[in-house]
């Protein structure tokens, strides 16, 4: 889970680390009020996306009034696809230099790793291999103040600076692991005055760890079918074509989007029923994707976890309920898979036992229609 | 032989009296998997299909001396069950729970390396030597002895392809899932050190997915080590949009890579033979036999 | 450092372990004011020495009358060489069972180990090995509640009873671990109402991890000639023979004072300057060895990290300050040797270069004298 | 030939700057030991005995390979100090530093044993390979290369021994100080097995004292893998009263063991020639070379 700048510097902040006097603005007023306190001051769009700036995301402001007028500007705007709801009203920093940190999970190595560069900023993914410094951390050892230390050196910092980033490095380190993050991120870490300050701020929160930080809201991203869905306990993610596809498991459900796109179909979502989903959420998520509209809808269920009685009792169900409804292709094999068919022909509903026959099935299917 | 289980591996089940642990307890007894002991804390004493019930695997260690564990216990109680069995001196522990916190992950396998445990997942559906063994949650009914390995990142799109194979004849000397997570235990180089070792191993299957790197370490195995068994790859997401990165640090470290063109790239630069649909595995492979 | 059993108590309270309810006495009137408040009690000598209820350090009392008898007795006796300055009176408890339950570490292999027998009291020491569970912990799993259950299932708890003993398992071990303690002990850990309470507590701190235990009160154990020594960083402890001995290191300190038994003479104390001190505390140490009487001291330096040319100055110093002394007999080889002879020689102060004869000349001039 | 270190062990120092420090590494230097670098937080860049300092050991083993790190730390700080090198890959962490908190110990320890380093000590006087490299604070003077090894948890009574042998021209192979510390790295029986294995080693000394049971295991040890190369070993502690005791814990681990009784019973059933004396030792080894 993405946390938005102004949520993830007040972490940073109650934890220690220095981050620019601002306040989160909901209009115009609250802007010019803001600007009145801090004097110039950057407006900033909260979305939960990176390039922002580039993407005109912030504003500088002299006075209030530019400060209202640019969150008017900014607010109800949309920014790389996400509507902008809400504005950071910062003080203006006079930044001499930017620096980057960051600390993450290295999937490949199985274990956090701290990145750190001396050319941050907007550019830092063009940065060359040679000015970025790539620490990783073994977890029994963690990142202690001597490795703190070299990655500051390797930075090319001295005296003051050197320590400020020690300390600050340790506590980024600290929240990366107090908040179950994915990611924490710095980009720029600025050089104001001779001393470092956080002027953005990026926390990734593990979804799957959310669980034990009770303390951190959650903030619910995307439309709303994918949180009624993602309620379900499913995954699903929209799409912009009109076959809905419900597969189980994350593997199988990409294998049909590339296969319904490879047969000249075009998928309208992406829904993981995923491991032992039973016949109540999948009837509920199988319900709502049918009131969306889609021309047609594709089922395959490979079943493991997932018994395949439960998918044709979920599949009954819904057709039970809503009666007549767009054509419903079910691939199914697996898992209580002869109690299915048996169930299923009691229905009078057919399913196909090879994928690319229901593939083609539904492509075919839109295509009548 | 197989790989890192046979007829005689002796398997604990934690979370024995849970509903799947229960279910697929039942399903690799009639599979024939010895399952010799089951834990769960507060039920010790009990008796779950026959199997005896503990409260803690030191315990059931003393009394069975299980060769492998599998892990049936939601996400929040997991980490502590993978560690138990790891500290208690089990050396294969398969972790079928998925939503694991990252850094429970991160921290378990750091553990399971002191003590030179073999950590499949978590969030996998497990593995399974055709007709000896099976220690997991897949089907019983797709898979068939014979020459091909199988190792898959997902569960579903591998007992597609295992079906596939079984379909024309060709069986599997066993298969691994690593896992659906960005970080797991077993990964796909090792698998492939494993089945190439293996003398029962004649072809290999990889089913990949877009995401991490994984595959494109794969790949680098194959080519630098000179693997000579014949090796096919079904890589799923062709079709997925560009990712939403995980920030800066994300693609500073993928560099490039974990895109479904950049393992297609390295996998066909290693010589393997790369399937454009998940049913023409099988084929491939009879080809390359 | 060990702490009294009062002060133990305190901190596994503090803790949320489960203690008797009493008060610390150092009066018979405080302990009959605690007697009428908490009704029966046990009057418990508070000595830091095991073995105080066989030697006669805990006694009941039904009334306050009898509390204050005891607690008169008690104070101001001596057990086991210990004197008894106060006194622990707390309500008496209905015993129905004894466990033991300790957290020390094995040098042996490295690491805490817990301790767990289902026979505690009086007697442990004496309980046949396979009533006594050893559970070695790796420091990198630590102590987990699956171990604590399995202990508790090895001490054949069943019940409330195995569920109270796996929490304060964990508690006890993580004070073990929190206060930096050699031992933790609880000897009889009490079943009482069919709950467990520790009767008895034991807590000994590393004095090397004291620094960082701000919070625990240093408690100055030991004759004040062995405080002193001990405040100049010197190892001290006091014996009942008449020869002063100073060495440097444990092992050649020891092994002087087996000579000088084996040579027929007796140690009035062993006295450890230990790595690397230097003149000064050397030369304090021995000015306070000197005002103890000895009939004669034995220095036996061999110069590692201790340089002879200090010890020699150390000894030329006392010597210039004090005037004639009791025979000083100086056996001294290593670092700086040769320096030491010439600063000697020119204040005509002998020494040996050989332990044997060095530890003959004292013996000799005792018994000359 | 010779134990863990040699003329060609390069050497980082931990603490170069600091009193002890700086006047060990004159030593160490004095005696030909190639000492390569120096760290000190705060002070890199400097020089100190034409030696260079860094602010990191991983600055120093990137620019010169070290083998062996000696810690010259302050025990509050002698943990991190030894963690840091052991990280940064160096094989040998000889820890100098005394009082350094028990449980620092152990968890160094645990740290160490996953990357395969050795530690010596903590509150060792170090080790030493007579003319080619030593380690620590032992006194240049003392020593001579030759046939017996000696390892001590004492600094001056082994001086004390080695000095005895030296006098009648037996040198050393090498000499190790274990430490003086309740729980240290390296220990008694780790020794005798380095020495077992090393040509240049025909007779062994062990030093040892009171308290603990290093001294009966090493015993143990000796009779159970029927060490071959003779044993002479010097217990103090013949005259200590009975040690207050640690609690009942103490003793029921010790059970027995840990008195000078049970460590001269156990090594003279071992065949380990006993000297009362220390500097019988040295007549001793000669009778049986």
């Amino acid at each position: 889970m993405k946390l938005y700048e102004y949520l993830a510097k007040e972490i940073f902040s109650k934890n220690g680390l220095p981050v620019p006097k601002g306040y989160l603005c909901l209009s115009p007023e609250d802007a010019a009020r803001a600007a009145l306190e801090l004097g110039p001051v950057a407006v900033k769009a909260q979305i939960l996306a990176g390039g922002r700036g580039k993407a005109g995301g912030i504003t500088f402001a002299a006075t209030p009034e530019e400060a209202g007028i640019a969150t008017a500007r900014l607010l109800g705007s949309e920014i790389r696809g996400y509507p902008v709801t809400r504005v950071l009203v910062e003080e203006k920093l006079n930044i001499q230099g930017e620096l980057y940190l960051g600390f993450t999970v290295d999937t490949s190595d199985r274990r956090p790793v701290a990145l750190a560069s001396c050319q941050g900023g907007v550019n830092i993914e063009e940065v060359p291999p040679e000015k970025l410094v790539r620490l990783l951390i073994d977890p029994l050892f963690g990142f202690s103040s001597y490795s703190a230390l070299y990655l500051g050196l390797r930075l090319g910092l001295k005296g003051e600076l050197l320590k400020e980033f020690v300390s600050l490095a340790l506590i980024l380190y600290w929240i990366f692991m107090k908040y179950d993050a994915e990611l924490v991120e710095i980009n720029p870490l600025a050089i104001v005055e001779g001393h470092l300050i956080a002027a953005d701020a990026r926390l990734n929160i593990d979804d799957d760890a959310l669980y034990r930080h009770p303390e951190i809201e959650v903030i619910e991203d995307g439309s709303e079918l994918e949180k009624a869905i993602k309620n379900l306990g499913l995954a699903y993610v929209q799409l912009d074509g009109n076959i809905a596809v419900l597969a189980n498991g994350a593997g199988i459900t990409m294998a049909t989007l590339d296969t319904l796109e490879k047969f000249g179909g075009r998928a309208a979502n992406f829904l993981d029923a995923g491991g032992g989903a039973g016949a109540e959420p999948m009837a509920k998520a199988l319900d709502l994707i049918l009131d969306t509209g889609p021309r047609a809808v594709l089922i395959n269920i490979f079943g493991g976890i997932t018994r395949c009685d439960e998918v044709a009792r979920a599949l009954i169900q819904v057709k039970e309920k809503r009666g007549q409804t767009v054509p419903i292709i079910l691939r199914l094999v697996g898992t209580n898979e002869d109690e299915a068919y048996r169930l299923l022909k009691t229905y009078g509903i057919e399913a196909f036992k090879g994928m690319p026959e229901a593939v083609a099935a539904v492509v075919s299917a839109t295509q009548k229609l | 032989m197989s790989v890192l289980i046979n007829e005689e591996t002796k398997v604990l089940i934690q979370g024995i009296t849970g509903s799947q642990g229960f279910f697929h307890t039942r399903q690799m007894l009639a599979y024939g998997t010895r399952v010799v002991a089951g834990v769960t804390p507060g039920k010790g004493g009990e008796q779950v299909l026959n199997i005896p019930v503990y409260n803690t695997v030191r315990e059931a260690v003393e009394k069975h001396e299980p060769d492998a564990a599998a892990i049936f216990v939601p996400a929040a109680k997991a980490y502590e069950a993978a560690v138990e069995s790891v500290e208690a001196g089990i050396k294969l522990v398969v972790i079928i729970s998925e939503h694991l916190p990252l850094q429970d992950t991160i921290k378990l396998l750091v553990l399971a390396k002191t003590r030179g445990v073999t950590i499949i997942g978590p969030n996998t559906f497990g593995i399974i030597v055709p007709s000896k063994c099976k220690i997991g949650i897949m089907p019983n009914t797709i898979y068939r002895p014979g020459p091909v390995g199988i190792v898959a990142r997902s569960g579903t799109l591998s007992y597609e392809v295992a079906s596939g194979l079984s379909g024309i004849g060709l069986g599997q000397s066993t298969v691994i899932g690593i896992g659906g997570d960005r970080v797991v235990g077993l990964n796909f180089v090792e698998c492939l050190e494993l089945f190439a070792r293996d003398p029962l191993t004649e072809a290999i299957v990889m089913v990949g997915e877009i995401g991490g790197t994984a595959e494109e370490e794969a790949a680098t195995y194959i080519k630098n080590k000179k693997l000579i068994k014949p090796v096919v790859a079904y890589v799923a997401g062709s079709s997925a949009p560009p990712g939403k990165r995980m920030g800066h640090a994300g693609a500073i470290i993928e560099r490039g890579r974990g895109t479904y063109q950049s393992k297609i790239r390295a996998l066909t630069e290693a010589g393997v033979k790369v399937a454009t649909y998940p049913w023409e595995v099988a084929g491939l492979i009879r080809q390359l036999l």
